[in-house]
């Protein structure tokens, strides 16, 4: 064990000396450099581990040999330990990052650097405040002069600005700290407490604190550091954004147990603020590392404000939240840094060249998710608890705050995100070139992040291996990506099963249910996949960690585990849809309307009371009485994943632009969460019914959803939007039977779920095989595939029988339940909707099947052959589901009406093949038997008496009494209900569309307009600090 | 003017925030117990007369040291930043040469004086090194084309840093403290050698300041 | 003394103005400066006792009852760091303003905002 | 009971419905042409026609579907007919009734009809999918009176089993749907209008814009099967309707009378009114029919 002291006296001997070691050379130099950097880490990594594993009490190392206050003191306990190991280790990170950079420069930059460390060092441990001055004035002398390590004058005027405000900052950082010794005749902060100061002392508390908040940049004082951040060297950068941010913040920490409650909590308003305005600014941001610095800003106010609302908490927590926030931000923003610096490109447009680079893809992606605080990553643990605990105390505007501004993070990190992925780079793009060096501690810190989320997860909150399995299943499939896909696929098609089985004990009833939805769908789909050709790096990973991500939401027995589950599902399926070709904006639009989702359902349930059993969520969250605020929040979230009408703009995007054979999943199976979700509310509802009627209003939207969705998908030409709009109609019926609460309702939501999910993954594979062979999902460009693709054909006209609901296919059951069971509830109007929808259905169904396969065949379509085994495979398994179940509904009804009976006491009467309702009856078996001989009998006829039937061309047909000209002209699909469009007249408008555009527009101006008060005069900025200072000293008075 | 009219409401604000401390503000009686203790601690503990002196080299030793550093990241900062390029300039006049010559030795001698003996009187490393490095401004305004040794400078500068701490240590390695001044025999109340390390570690700075200061002005007056 | 305080406080205030108002960036660091003395002078000021004298007990003083005839030690400690670091800073600025007096010829701070927004 | 009687009996009725549904088309033709001016055909002109179609020697097909077409379309007819019980009370006339509710019949209109218009499509001739994608559209909006009728009916009678609707109306004439809620009757009516697609409603068939549209290119024993059940498809319809709205029938003459004057109301209107714009029509029923179904159901739930 080595006296921390060392660090400083290293240090300092060191960088006294360093010049002359100079003369011996910049290796030796170099060497005393980097050892004494990694002195520092190991000295303060052994102290830690004693304070954290041994529990040493405390270290407390006095000087000149006296005790405090006489001499000034040194501690270093469990958080000065921590904070010092990371910031250390950044710090020694930052310097192997320098390396070439400091193989070269002027050995003195060595010694601002060492120093600048040491200077930390000693910020962090010293308890006296004059020498928090001092160590504090170290660090900036060190930073400014560090500022121009690549000089160029944007960093020269950076600096200078940085100066000017970190000088004005001292300042009143000085007056603070002797005020303070005025009034307490004292400088230790062990021998300070709040009960010494007169009301009239507070000032000097007030003045210090300012000069300490000033340092942690508060909107709108805070111009100076974006320069810097814009225009230093990225090492530096980082240096400057993650070591100092955390020795200041430290300071921050260290005087908050004198600061007034209510001055500390105008402070927390501040961060939040803070916060908001600086991701808000953030929108219109086009520069990468400008953009990192407001984001870094905004993270740091978060920062502050969680310290200075939980500062009254049990330690654990405030560990948890405010280290939660500390090291998610600073992590991912050390790394984003140093990869601007790689990558060097100024404007975010031009980070497509990450897509030829893989691993730095690779390494983005991890940080960029870590930064917006999606699990497992400790920010969103932080801010799940924070939020809970602002829900609690009822700071809902804090909240809203928040959470807005997290939105707005998403936003611009996540359309960074997807330019990496997707953008468009010009050919003569030259590789980035690689630097160990450089890539070293970007690596080393994306590993250390995922660490700490493990950790998190396994020692804060418990969690079981199943809860992580989907991260084991990206990183393990990452490991063997270099298998060939079909393997992949087949082994992913064996784990799945094993999940599944192992999922089977814990689930009974409504689980089972969509265990059955959820697991056996994905299985069926799989199947698609393995038509890929290439080693679709990273596919299968993601396919898997979505599928036990539905799991885990089905067995989840906490709220958290729930929202859990939910955001891995988000992530997973935001990462299959950004592989699409085109799918950029999709994939954006889903995650940002699924974040807001999230975030509604975060509030939700912090909102929600705690659960007093530890079985299953579905059943135990029956016995709280939800209060109105969560379960509208919740529907809210849930009916956003559903794609409800207002909200549904994402849908047909990201069904459409993801890859043909994840549309499935996405289309099909995803939007069940959103269905399970409602039930889950729905449970708690009917047992303790809430004061304020949700469901009816639900219930509507449901209706409107359902009608909606099926006018867009008769005005689509692309099949798969056209496909998405109906699912989305679909769904929109089922909302609505769940929003009915009713035992013939749930039937028929479950019912019509199943089916859904049957047929509508039957019709994109068969989408998915056509453009395959075709290359287009222009459904005009197509026609006549009948006889190139009949066994697609089958599928789609079967299919699209079951979705219309005409007898005897399984899709009338639907109908029957579902119009029975409104009227049963009286809901007639809605209803009424619904047959309108329903008969707008048989549009784009129509439309569907023959602008592809029937009409006439393209000349460029003469030679196309069936579609893949692979995608025939699936379409025929979920034929035989439809049959089935068309044959003898009972096979489903009776399964459900008994899983329904749990909730409601049963309103059918099932006797034989025979279902009667209230209302009236069906016999499905024999509407199958009648069918089957109206239907035989002309058939047979015709057979019989028509034998002589000469079989020609689609083509041979007379028109205006001529041939026709090509197919082309002749195959009547573009446009097709031109007519209705225009009877609808102005109800056709995408009014909805416009207002989420208007919505973009607005706040991206806000934005704006906010960020030119940054007008770039460093003497503005002073102003700026100065006002600030004035304002909250007014705000602090009244 | 409407940034006027905000500095003045700046201005304004501060002024408001600053008032009541001027209005309400009345000076202590007697000393804070601390301060108390200093003065008392100098004689018994320290054997010092300038009970300044010692709070800052011994009892707040630590923040002396980070001063020391402060300077030298100034000076380190500065030789980063501005490469001494040299350029044609006037010629300083026939008196200021001659003057300076003779006097600059003597300003030096002075300024050692003051270091050394701050521990009795008035003044101390600091000041004895500004004064030694005003002695070399005097040197540069007269001979424009002077060319200092940097080389000696660096090894004084340095050197003289590196042995504070290193005095510094010794308290440490004797298990008496850092930066504790009673390594050396504490001598007789009053003496040129008394107060311990404190002449010693005053020396040190003194010389590192000296330097120090005359590199940055050699620096700035590149040009 | 208690004018040594206004004063002090006046000097700061000008100081400010002065960084708020002057255009020309030496201006601006002289005024910088300005305030840091201005912070200086209050905390002497702070440290002052009525009619005592330096704390350097030598025969002047009997060292019995020193602690009722000296000032309070502490403010002169910490000004004497004070000032050095100020010194240091403002040394630190000078040079920034050379050096980019030598990449753009203009000391006017509305000269150097190519960053903003 | 036994299934093969229960099939004779199907054939009886469906028999009886087809001539029925034949000879109401051949009246009302010459009711045209009367209207018209001219001295029109003979009322057995639809069992001429099927003779004659049938009797062509060739047949020509576009494919599968094609083929399949007419065979939907009848299939379509007859089971629509079969889910429906003709005569109250009488076991004859029940059908396959028992089979489901109201919901399934209105259901399985559809099953012909999508069917046709899938041969249709693969007849690859531009007029069907013209025509069909008017028809559908029309469809869609004529079915919202229709069922906001149904609906009303439902409430009313607390029950979608036919049979128990045509019961509730029995006794005296004043228990009729017709006079319990003329505004659902009404709506109901209008978009029988729809249904039976006589000018202004006729643009799916419309012989100046696209001759016959769907079935343009249906030829020989296919065109044979369509007009088959034009008839029995038409008679289906007309006792639906009566069913409904107008007290059901307890034997054939009624059943005959009733439908009758049903049917005469949309020739009537047909032989006056004429054509509408495809968007005009479709506007047209999204418009007061649904108003006055609105009220419809108001008129019986809330009174």
């Amino acid at each position: 064990m080595v006296n921390p002291i060392f660090i400083l006296i290293l240090s300092l001997a060191a960088g006294f000396l360093l010049s002359i070691f100079e003369k011996g050379g910049r290796k030796l130099s170099l060497t005393v450099f980097y050892g004494v950097l990694s002195f520092n880490v190991f000295v303060i990594a052994e102290w830690f581990y004693r304070i954290v594993f041994l529990s040493e009490p405390a270290l407390i190392i006095n000087t000149a040999g006296f005790t405090a206050p006489l001499s000034i003191n040194l501690r270093l306990g469990l958080q000065e330990s921590f904070v010092l190991l990371f910031t250390n280790f950044t710090g020694l990170m930052a310097a192997i990052y320098l390396f070439r950079k400091f193989i070269k420069s002027h050995i003195s930059s060595l010694i601002l650097y060492l120093i600048l460390i040491m200077g930390i060092n000693g910020l962090v441990m010293t308890r006296d405040l004059f020498n928090m001055f001092v160590f504090m004035e170290i660090v900036s002398i060190s930073t400014y002069a560090l500022t121009i390590l690549t000089k160029t004058r944007d960093s020269l005027t950076a600096g200078f600005k940085y100066m000017i405000a970190g000088g004005t900052a001292s300042i009143f950082f000085l007056l603070g700290v002797v005020f303070v010794y005025y009034f307490t005749g004292n400088l230790n902060l062990d021998f300070i407490t709040q009960s010494d100061f007169s009301h009239f002392g507070l000032i000097s508390l007030f003045l210090l604190a300012m000069a300490v908040f000033i340092e942690l940049k508060p909107f709108p004082a805070n111009g100076w550091a974006l320069d810097v951040y814009q225009s230093v060297n990225s090492g530096i950068t980082s240096v400057i954004a993650v070591v100092n941010s955390a020795g200041i913040f430290f300071v921050f920490y260290k005087i908050s147990p004198l600061l007034p409650v209510h001055l500390l909590h105008i402070l927390g308003i501040a961060g939040v603020i803070t916060f908001f305005f600086s991701n808000l600014m953030g929108l219109k941001q086009t520069n990468a590392k400008r953009l990192l610095g407001y984001s870094s800003i905004g993270q740091i106010g978060l920062l502050v404000a969680s310290l200075s609302f939980t500062i009254h908490y049990q330690t654990s927590l405030i560990y948890l939240i405010v280290g939660g926030f500390f090291v998610n931000h600073l992590i991912a923003k050390a790394g984003l840094f140093w990869l601007t610096g790689i990558v060097e490109k100024e404007n975010l447009k031009d980070w497509g060249v990450l897509k030829n680079n893989k691993s730095l893809l690779i390494l983005f992606g991890v940080l960029l998710f870590a930064l917006s605080g999606l699990p497992p990553f400790p920010g969103f643990w932080a801010k799940w608890e924070f939020i809970k605990i602002l829900t609690q105390t009822k700071m809902f505007w804090v909240v809203g705050t928040i959470l807005l501004g997290s939105l707005f993070e998403i936003i611009f990190l996540f359309r960074w995100f997807t330019i990496a992925v997707k953008g468009d780079i010009d050919s003569n793009e030259k590789e980035i070139p690689f630097e160990f060096s450089k890539l070293f501690p970007i690596a080393l810190f994306s590993g250390i992040i995922l660490l700490i989320s493990v950790a998190i997860m396994k020692s804060y909150y418990d969690f079981t291996l199943i809860q992580l399995l989907p991260i084991i299943a990206v990183l393990g499939v990452y490991l063997l990506d270099f298998i060939p896909s079909k393997i992949k696929g087949f082994l992913s098609l064996i784990v799945v099963g094993i999940y599944g089985y192992y999922l089977y004990p814990f689930e009974s009833n409504l689980q089972l249910f969509f265990g059955i939805i959820f697991i056996v769908g994905s299985a069926i789909n799989i199947i698609g996949t393995l038509n890929r050709k290439n080693l679709s790096q990273g596919f299968y990973g993601f396919l898997l960690m979505m599928i036990f991500s539905f799991g885990n939401l089905i067995i989840a027995k906490t709220y958290l585990e729930f929202f859990l589950a939910w955001e891995f599902m988000t992530i997973s399926s935001f990462v299959l849809i950004l592989r699409g070709n085109k799918a950029q904006m999709a994939s954006l639009m889903y995650m940002i309307f699924s974040t807001a989702g999230a975030y509604l359902m975060m509030v939700g349930f912090s909102y929600a009371p705690a659960l007093n059993s530890n079985s299953v969520l579905i059943n135990s969250i029956a016995n709280v009485q939800l209060p109105v605020l969560s379960i509208i929040l919740l529907a809210i979230g849930f009916m956003i994943k559903s794609g409800s009408f207002g909200v549904h703009i994402w849908l047909p995007e990201a069904h459409a632009e993801a890859e043909s054979d994840v549309s499935p999943f996405i289309s099909a199976i995803l939007l069940k969460a959103g269905v399970f979700g409602l039930l889950m509310i729905g449970i708690s509802y009917i047992k303790n019914t809430p004061s304020f009627d949700v469901f009816y209003f639900v219930g509507w939207f449901g209706v409107i959803t359902a009608l909606v969705g099926a006018f867009l998908a008769s005005f689509q030409e692309d099949a798969k939007r056209l496909l998405a709009y109906s699912s989305m109609s679909q769904v929109g019926y089922i909302v609505a039977s769940i929003a009915i609460l009713s035992h013939l309702g749930w039937l028929s939501a479950m019912y019509l779920s199943f089916n859904h999910m049957m047929f509508k993954s039957a019709l994109f594979i068969a989408i998915a095989g056509v453009y395959y062979r075709t290359h287009t999902r222009t459904m005009y460009e197509m026609g006549g595939l009948i006889k190139k693709m009949p066994l697609s054909y089958i599928t789609v006209l079967i299919s699209i029988i079951a979705v219309s609901g005409v007898p005897p296919l399984s899709g009338f059951g639907a109908k029957w339940l579902i119009y029975s069971s409104f009227i049963e509830k009286g809901w007639y109007f809605q209803a009424g909707v619904l047959f309108f929808s329903s008969g707008v259905s048989f549009l784009y169904l129509y439309r569907l099947i023959h602008t592809i396969f029937l009409g006439q065949l393209k000349y460029e379509h003469q030679d196309i052959k069936e579609a893949p085994i692979w995608f025939i495979i699936p379409q025929y398994i979920f034929m035989a589901g439809i049959m089935a179940i068309s044959m003898n509904p009972n096979l489903i009804i009776q399964p459900l009406n008994s899983i329904v009976g749990h909730y409601f006491q049963s309103a059918i009467l099932i006797d034989g093949y025979n279902i009667t309702s209230s209302l009236g009856n069906w016999n499905g078996n024999l509407v199958m038997m009648v069918t089957m001989g109206v239907f035989i009998v002309p058939l047979l006829f015709l057979k019989l008496y028509n034998g002589k039937t000469q079989k020609v061309e689609q083509f041979n047909i007379v028109y205006a009494a001529e041939r026709p000209e090509s197919p082309q002209t002749t195959h009547i699909a573009h446009n097709m209900y031109a007519h209705y469009r225009k009877a609808l007249g102005g109800w056709g408008k995408p009014r909805i569309w416009n207002f989420w555009h208007e919505a973009t527009e607005w706040s991206h101006s806000f934005g704006d307009f906010f960020r030119h008060i940054y007008t770039g005069n460093g003497q503005t900025y002073i102003l700026h600090i100065i006002l600030y200072i004035v304002v909250i000293y007014i705000i602090l008075g009244v | 003017m409407i940034k006027k009219i905000f500095v003045a409401l700046a201005i304004f604000g501060l002024f408001s925030i600053f008032l009541p401390i001027m209005i309400n503000f009345d000076f202590h009686q007697n000393l804070s117990e601390l301060s108390t203790q200093y003065v008392k601690g100098s004689v018994e503990d320290l054997n010092s007369q300038n009970v300044v002196t010692s709070v800052i080299v011994t009892y707040r030793g630590l923040d002396t040291l980070g001063e020391v550093t402060v300077l030298f990241l100034a000076t380190a900062g500065i030789g980063f930043l501005l490469k001494k390029r040299k350029g044609k300039k006037r010629v300083a006049s026939e008196l200021l040469q001659t003057s300076s010559s003779f006097l600059s030795v003597v300003i030096i001698m002075f300024g050692i004086f003051i270091f050394s003996h701050g521990h009795l009187t008035p003044g101390g490393g600091f000041q004895g090194g500004v004064m030694i490095a005003s002695a070399f401004l005097l040197l540069m305004l007269s001979d424009v084309n002077l060319e200092l040794n940097h080389t000696i400078l660096q090894f004084i500068e340095s050197l003289s840093g590196a042995f504070y701490v290193v005095v510094g240590l010794i308290g440490l390695v004797l298990t008496i403290g850092f930066l504790n001044s009673k390594i050396i025999p504490l001598g007789e109340y009053g003496n040129l050698f008394s107060a311990g390390a404190i002449p010693l570690i005053y020396s040190f700075v003194g010389l590192k300041v000296g330097s120090e200061l005359t590199n940055i002005l050699d620096a700035m007056g590149g040009d | 003394m208690i004018f040594a305080l206004i004063l002090g406080f006046a000097l700061l205030l000008i100081g400010i103005y002065g960084m708020l108002s002057q255009r020309n960036l030496i201006k601006i660091v002289i005024s910088f400066s300005i305030a840091d003395t201005g912070t200086h002078i209050i905390i002497v000021a702070i440290g002052y006792l009525r009619g005592r004298t330096a704390p350097i007990l030598d025969k002047a003083i009997d060292i019995a009852n020193a602690t009722h005839k000296v000032v309070d030690p502490i403010p002169s400690a910490l000004v004497l760091t004070a000032i050095v670091i100020g010194l240091a800073v403002t040394a630190l600025m000078l040079s920034f303003i050379i050096e980019l007096y030598k990449k753009k010829k203009s000391l006017s701070i509305d000269d150097y905002q190519e960053l903003k927004w | 009971m036994n299934i093969w009687i229960k099939i004779l009996y199907a054939i009886i009725s469906i028999s009886v419905a087809t001539i029925y549904g034949l000879i109401l088309g051949g009246f009302v033709r010459k009711i045209y042409a009367r209207a018209h001016g001219r001295f029109g055909p003979p009322i057995w002109q639809p069992f001429l026609d099927i003779i004659q179609t049938h009797g062509r020697r060739v047949a020509i097909s576009h494919g599968v579907m094609y083929y399949l077409g007419p065979v939907f379309r009848l299939g379509g007819g007859l089971g629509t007919y079969l889910f429906i019980p003709v005569i109250y009370g009488s076991v004859v006339f029940a059908n396959f009734s028992m089979a489901g509710d109201l919901l399934l019949v209105m259901y399985f209109i559809f099953f012909g009809q999508l069917g046709m218009a899938l041969g249709a499509g693969q007849g690859g001739h531009p007029y069907s999918p013209l025509g069909i994608a008017r028809g559908l559209a029309q469809m869609s909006a004529f079915e919202v009176p229709f069922s906001l009728a149904v609906i009303a009916v439902a409430i009313q009678y607390q029950s979608l089993n036919i049979t128990t609707i045509v019961a509730a109306q029995q006794g005296s004439i004043l228990n009729w749907t017709l006079f319990t809620n003329p505004f659902a009757v009404i709506a109901a009516m209008i978009s029988l209008l729809g249904m039976n697609m006589h000018s202004p409603f006729s643009i799916v068939l419309a012989p100046q814009e696209i001759p016959i549209g769907p079935p343009i290119e249906m030829n020989g024993s296919f065109l044979g099967i369509l007009q088959t059940n034009r008839g029995l498809f038409a008679a289906a319809k007309l006792v639906l309707f009566m069913n409904l709205f107008f007290g059901g029938a307890t034997n054939l003459l009624i059943m005959v009378i009733k439908t009758f004057f049903i049917y005469l109301v949309s020739v009537i209107v047909g032989a006056s009114f004429p054509r509408f714009r495809p968007e005009q029509s479709f506007r047209f029923f999204l418009k007061w029919p649904t108003i006055i179904g609105i009220i419809g159901i108001i008129f019986v739930a809330y009174f």
